[in-house]
């Protein structure tokens, strides 16, 4: 009669559980992109750690202020608003005034994601929505680019404009490999772009790093890799097909490698909540930022591409989500079929 | 076939648990002694419940048929025990409520045999006598859903069984009952088929077992005789093998399509314990009056593999072994996947109870819901390539109309999705709750 | 209809509980297209003004002569002569405003508000309150495009009606003045209405319950 | 024929009616709660706006340069009267297309869209045929964004958005992030 | 418009009859307005193009309009559209150059620029922006930047103008182009070419420019 007559929970089945959780997979992509954001501050010096900072400050302030008290706890616990601002730190230009990349954070996160409900419910890549809005407004402060491999301590002086005042630049301003490519019709080597020894973003010049990390999340299964796939495969293609053309379109390993496009093939377009669930819409949305991607970069106006072609696929994610429904089990001519059963 | 063996076999999708099957396997199925009191529910299949024969006061024997069935989708009762009947009163269910049910105090000086009977000539039966009989013998599906076996064999007009498909996939982790039957009662098991392989004029029977049951697949192929048209298939471990469709899926790489039965593309899909109950029938004379159940989780404090009389109370059965540890906190009847909790031990073991399991903090320990992130996992789980994840969100707005047009109705209610999801969205029960929102509704309307 | 307005209500209803950009969410396409500063907002909502106030003031007078089926082509005519006018008007005294307006002075007649009004109300009311009426409204319509107009030169040029208020060290938010940011900055006058509006339903109700609990 | 190219993307991507020039807003923040519809009434615009080309270059070349105070109301009339005249022979020949297209056509008559092609055309001095071909792109460039925002909106109507924000507020802001993305297309195939 | 479905009460003789007063009334009033206002428009119109045409064509006093015909030009100055080019003057009667419109797309929208050309030094003298609506701020600087728009005075057309990086400017046919928004300034550069390739053959050269004698007003 000794029998331990516990209180029974009446937690319902199924009672065992992956072991994945969400603020983790969130901490796997911290420390995907751990390596490209710490060789991004070796080469461009303390002032990238201070955009990425206060990147981060911004977006977190903002999460902060404009959650519910109810849910503040928990949209701050699950990490995702901090890896917003990492995300968009890491694609700004190196001297960006902090007081951009701290309007730039609050924009993505009010704008970008609290706006529409908060974490899972944004369409749009928040980071890319805060990185647009800055493209659009401060054009020219987010195409000036400090250059890389300056003394560590020395910060750009543009970095500490005064907030709403415009930067000044010390003449020395470098240019990224695709700013050279497009209007000079002028190449980098790989091994600088393997090595992000170059203008650019602060996460976005060091490929070999990038490659590392993406490699991390697919081994973790963090990502869908037909997203990834898909970008590579159209990029590489439509840009193997131009430079056939012998017009002087750079090639598909210079496509792949240069700007933001691994950057943003793998830790921004994998988005989940931004990007399609079904494995067909998963290729879709790959082959269209791919195809997006050169066609901005080569016949477009602009030298980089890579966050216009996912937001744009951002917007169709609805659409293509829809019509790739998987065929469901036991129904063979997909939807049409329709209502058997009751 | 073979040759789709190749390629891994196995259905689509589908998830893999850890087995935690090791607690029990090797413990050889044990009988618990006679208890003081059974619960017999009227209801505890799925179809019409049981209309009671017997009433307060009347003796009865261990094997005597004591309520018959209600409808033709409906099985018959038999007593557990030879006692008397105390009653028909309304008692406790394992969901909680509390159905009619006849408790028969079990007579203490019974040797509790069950009478010695000739066996029937099956053979010679008639296809509607056949059914009738298993319907008498109470025998329902012992996978875990209790539907009525007798039903499946009523094969309709113009269509023809080709194959019977014997599931001793048992993917539900923690459970062993139906390996150790294997184990331990091959040759019952292979009479099960043949009385079936014959009634039913299907061709050859496959017994599905996944792989990580080499003992039962050996022993199987062993007692095969040679040219009898049976065979043993290894499947990959995977879960929810274990379900109809994707059994046949997986075994026979064929779509049974919504909406449709196995019998429908010429199969009758039976777990093990379902042939094992009808061999022991036909041949001893014996009804469905126990089963095998696991007795498993880490909250147990000697798991065991038992054989059970039904309506004995669950706490009898967890006291024979040994009782609940300290840290348990919730015990699960039927498996950790698709069984459910049950709020009091005072329950009765069903004849769809496969299992008891009593799970402590570790398992039962549900950090907070997060926002769904669209990763996509519950996709990759669902063996019915539905979409869980809209499921949920279309769920949380109400919009159950828009749920039925992803075929909602279509879900088996695996678990699978709720297994995978990282940020620990119950999909499963707001799928249930959109299905019975759903009924409601239609019988409302009707 | 409950009872007869008086002009002072009819007048501020316009400008702020009807107010048709805010609340009905009319006009949308000048509203967005010409406010990329205050001068042109202030020019877009006189010429509206001009044209609602004209054809409220000729459709009130003459509504008994107007037969019901055709009253819609004959709304149209009246609006588009009144447009033309303005057009041309403006054409003619600021070369430069019409330059950055364009296309969108004419296409006033397309602003549904305008249509909407004379269908709704004029039609049905006598020429004063007709005129009050579209006074109203004109000048709600106006409160929004110079809100957004304002805000839109102040952050995307840091001037305001042409004047510089910061100096020049300040760095515009040319998004501002570009079609992004006449979207959002619309949006978010939107949600700051709604946020007012539920503000003041919200302290009516407090005072409405501390009324009830005096008594 | 490059140039024709140019007017077509200009007009479908770079230039966007709704997301570039704000025409069409009403339908584009009224009507484009359903995909369905979004579409069938792009495509209904696309008609209306082929066949506001063609009024517009036949007025522009026959009647306006001798009266240019008229054009405002002539384009007005003409337009509005042959869609209504086609509207009838919709009804009367093809009653399946009328029931899919045709019940938009007296609202897309109303919609800035139609006035401002007619306007624009003429302002940019098209010709016949570029005039038609600034049509296609103009309707395709609004369906486009209508069947985008539909999208859109079908999926953002399961989620978590404030109270305070939504409706005609959260369409807005779904625009600027449309149109900013759309921003992306700026200076396409003119630098060629 | 909606054209009465029937003979109900007032009849469609009314219907019409109120629509044809409609419609003249408004007639009125519009040619009434347009009457008032078209000197002023003219004027302004005029003034603005003379004021282009100045900044294009240094040292211009007087400015008479052409246009292309199969014979050659002819001055018209009714003319309109494409055909259509402006001779500028000296005081002394000489032909300074023609100013010459031309368009093509930027980075936003079509960018339409006027352009002064000197026949017989095949030289660009001046560029002035008509029309355009690039990026504020940055695009804009083509007809905003006086640093950029001075690069045209003076600036060789053949064998064609071409933008480079700013500060790299080295031979005659050169232009430096805007920091960041090297494709407006590309386009700029692109429309002027467009432009000559259309005009050069039909521009008389020096000798043959169209004389000044019968020129009136």
């Amino acid at each position: 009669m000794s029998q331990h007559e516990p209180h029974l929970l009446l937690q319902p089945a199924p009672m065992l559980r992956q072991g994945m959780n969400t603020p983790r997979a969130m901490l796997d992509v911290w420390l995907a992109l751990l390596p490209a954001t710490l060789a991004g501050i070796w080469f461009f010096g303390l002032g990238a750690l201070l955009v990425l900072l206060a990147s981060m400050a911004g977006a977190l302030a903002t999460e902060w202020a404009f959650t519910p008290a109810s849910r503040r706890r928990a949209a701050i616990g699950d990490n995702s608003a901090l890896l917003t601002g990492l995300l968009l730190g890491l694609t700004l230009p190196p001297g960006l005034p902090l007081w951009m990349a701290f309007l730039g954070a609050a924009v993505a996160i009010g704008i970008g994601k609290v706006i529409w409900g908060g974490l899972g419910h944004n369409l749009f890549n928040p980071a890319l929505v805060g990185r647009a809005f800055l493209l659009g407004t401060f054009p020219i402060a987010m195409t000036t680019w400090a250059p890389s491999g300056g003394p560590f301590w020395e910060i750009p002086p543009s970095l500490l404009a005064l907030p709403f005042q415009s930067p000044a630049y010390d003449a020395l301003s470098s240019a990224t490999p695709l700013g050279l490519m497009k209007f000079e019709q002028q190449g980098t080597a790989l091994p600088e772009l393997l090595l992000g020894n170059t203008g650019g973003c602060i996460g976005e010049t060091s490929g070999a790093l990038l490659l590392l990390g993406g490699l991390f999340l697919l081994l973790r299964r963090d990502f869908d890799w037909r997203i990834p796939a898909g970008i590579f495969l159209a990029a590489a293609t439509f840009s193997a097909l131009l430079s056939l053309t012998g017009d002087g379109y750079p090639g598909p390993l210079f496509t792949l490698l240069s700007g933001g496009m691994l950057l943003g093939a793998l830790f921004m377009a994998t988005d989940p909540v931004t990007s399609p669930l079904t494995p067909r819409g998963a290729w879709i949305f790959g082959l269209g930022t791919g195809f997006l991607v050169v066609l901005i970069r080569v016949f477009g106006g602009f030298p980089e591409g890579m966050m216009y072609a996912i937001l744009l696929m951002n917007a169709a994610t609805p659409l293509i989500d829809r019509y790739t429904q998987p065929r469901v089990f036991g129904r063979g001519g997909g939807r049409d079929r329709g209502e058997q059963t009751s | 076939m073979s040759l789709f063996n190749l390629f891994g076999g196995g259905f689509s999708h589908g998830v893999h648990p850890a087995g935690h099957k090791e607690q029990t396997v090797d413990r050889p199925i044990q009988r618990v002694p006679f208890m003081d009191r059974y619960v017999m529910p009227l209801g505890q299949h799925i179809g019409a419940p049981a209309r009671p024969l017997v009433s307060a006061g009347e003796q009865v024997r261990r094997g005597q048929m004591i309520a018959e069935a209600g409808a033709f989708v409906s099985t018959c009762l038999h007593s557990p025990v030879t006692g008397r009947v105390r009653g028909i009163a309304s008692e406790r269910y394992p969901d909680g409520s509390f159905r009619p049910a006849i408790v028969i105090d079990a007579d203490p000086y019974s040797t509790q045999q069950v009478e010695p009977r000739p066996a029937i000539d099956w053979a010679a039966l008639p296809m509607e006598a056949f059914i009738e009989q298993i319907q008498r013998a109470g025998i329902v599906g012992l996978g875990g859903a209790a539907f009525p076996a007798h039903v499946k064999y009523a094969i309709p007009e113009g269509q023809r069984i080709t194959r019977l498909l014997v599931n001793g996939a048992e993917c539900e982790p923690y459970l062993t009952n139906d390996h150790r039957l294997m184990i331990e009662r091959p040759d019952a098991l292979l009479r099960g088929i043949e009385i079936l392989l014959t009634k039913l004029g299907a061709e050859r029977a496959t017994i599905g077992v996944e792989s990580n049951k080499p003992d039962a697949i050996e022993v199987l192929k062993q007692r095969i005789e040679p040219g009898q048209p049976v065979e043993v298939v290894s499947l990959p471990v995977k879960y929810p093998q274990g379900a109809e469709k994707m059994l046949i899926k997986a075994v026979y790489d064929q779509e049974v399509p919504a909406g449709q039965l196995p019998r429908d593309i010429g199969v009758v899909v039976n777990n093990v314990g379902t042939l094992v109950a009808i061999a022991d029938w036909f041949d001893r004379g014996m009804p469905l009056i126990e089963r095998v159940v696991t007795v498993s989780g880490p909250g147990a404090a000697y798991p065991a593999n038992l054989i059970v009389p039904l309506g004995t109370p669950v706490r009898e059965v967890l006291r024979f072994c040994g009782g609940l540890k300290e840290e348990t906190r919730e015990v699960i009847m039927g498996g950790p996947m698709m069984g459910s909790p049950v709020a009091s031990l005072d329950v009765p073991l069903l004849k769809d109870s496969s299992g008891i399991l009593a799970f402590t903090e570790a398992e039962t320990a549900r950090p907070p819901a997060h926002p769904c992130i669209r990763c996509g996992r519950c996709l990759e789980a669902c063996p019915y390539f539905l979409n869980p994840s809209r499921f949920a969100r279309l769920a949380r707005a109400r919009r159950f109309d828009q749920m039925k047009e992803i075929q909602l109705m279509d879900c088996v209610e695996c678990g699978a999705c709720t297994f995978a999801c990282p940020s620990n969205i119950p999909i499963v029960q707001l799928i249930r709750s959109a299905k019975e929102s759903i009924r409601h509704k239609k019988v409302e309307a009707a | 209809m409950a009872r007869e307005q008086s002009s002072y209500e009819s007048f501020i209803k316009g400008l702020w509980r009807e107010n048709p950009v805010f609340v009905q969410v009319l006009g949308m396409c000048p509203m967005l297209a010409v406010t990329n500063t205050a001068l042109n907002s202030l020019v877009m909502g006189l010429a509206t003004l001009f044209v609602l106030m004209g054809s409220s003031f000729l459709v009130a007078s003459l509504k008994h002569l107007i037969p019901k089926q055709v009253r819609i082509s004959l709304y149209i005519i009246i609006i588009a002569t009144f447009v033309t006018i303005a057009d041309y008007t403006i054409l003619a005294l600021l070369p430069a405003v019409h330059k950055e307006l364009g296309a969108f002075i004419p296409l006033i007649v397309a602003n549904c508000m305008i249509l909407g009004r004379q269908e709704a109300f004029a039609s049905r009311h006598g020429v004063r309150m007709a005129v009050v009426d579209a006074a109203g409204m004109s000048a709600g319509f106006m409160f929004a495009l110079l809100a957004l107009g304002g805000v839109r030169e102040l952050l995307g040029n840091g001037s305001l009606f042409g004047v510089d208020l910061f100096g020049p060290g300040f760095e515009p938010w040319v998004i501002m003045i570009l079609p992004p940011g006449g979207f959002i900055t619309l949006g978010l006058l939107l949600l700051l209405f709604n946020w007012i509006a539920a503000r003041k339903r919200a302290f009516l109700a407090e005072v409405a319950a501390t009324e009830r609990e005096m008594l | 024929m490059d140039n024709l190219i140019w007017i077509f993307i200009s007009a479908l991507l770079v230039n966007n009616f709704v997301l570039a020039y704000f025409l069409g807003l009403c339908p584009f923040l009224g009507v484009s709660g359903r995909l369905e519809t979004s579409f069938r009434l792009g495509l209904a615009t696309t008609f209306v706006l082929v066949i506001t080309a063609i009024c517009s270059w036949f007025l522009n070349t026959y009647i306006l340069p001798h009266a240019p105070y008229l054009r405002l109301i002539s384009f007005i009339v003409v337009i509005a009267s042959t869609v209504q005249f086609i509207e009838m022979a919709i009804k009367k020949l093809s009653p399946a297309l009328f029931k899919a297209l045709g019940i938009f056509l007296p609202l897309i008559t109303t919609n800035c869209a139609i006035l401002g092609l007619a306007i624009f055309a003429t302002n940019k001095g098209y010709g016949f045929t570029e005039g038609l071909v600034f049509a296609l792109g103009a309707g395709a460039g609004f369906t486009l964004a209508m069947v985008l925002m539909a999208g859109i909106r079908e999926e953002a109507e399961l989620s978590d958005i404030p109270a305070l924000i939504q409706g005609t507020a959260m369409n807005l802001i779904i625009a600027g992030i449309l149109s900013m993305a759309f921003m992306g297309f700026a200076g396409l195939f003119s630098s060629g | 418009m909606s054209i009465g479905n029937g003979v109900k009460e007032p009849g469609s003789a009314r219907l019409a009859l109120s629509l044809a007063f409609a419609g003249f009334i408004s007639g009125l009033a519009i040619i009434a307005i347009y009457e008032a206002t078209l000197p002023t428009i003219t004027a302004n119109k005029a003034e603005e193009l003379r004021q282009a045409v100045f900044r294009v064509l240094p040292g211009v006093t007087r400015i008479r309009k052409f246009e292309s015909t199969p014979e050659g030009l002819k001055e018209n100055p009714e003319a309109r559209g494409e055909e259509v080019v402006y001779g500028g003057y000296d005081p002394q009667g000489a032909l300074v150059g023609y100013a010459i419109n031309s368009a093509g797309p930027g980075f936003q929208d079509t960018i339409r620029v006027l352009y002064g050309y000197a026949p017989a030094e095949r030289r660009v003298l001046g560029m002035w922006i008509l029309e355009s609506r690039e990026t504020p701020g940055l695009g804009d600087k083509i007809y905003k930047d006086a640093e950029f728009v001075a690069n045209f005075e003076d600036l060789a057309i053949e064998p064609q103008i071409v933008a480079v990086k700013k500060g790299t400017r080295s031979a005659p046919n050169e232009i430096d182009a805007i920091t960041g928004a090297t494709i407006s300034s590309k386009a700029v550069a692109r429309i002027i070419n467009e432009g000559h390739q259309r005009w050069k053959g039909r521009l008389p050269a020096p000798d043959g420019q169209p004389g000044i004698e019968e020129a009136e007003q």
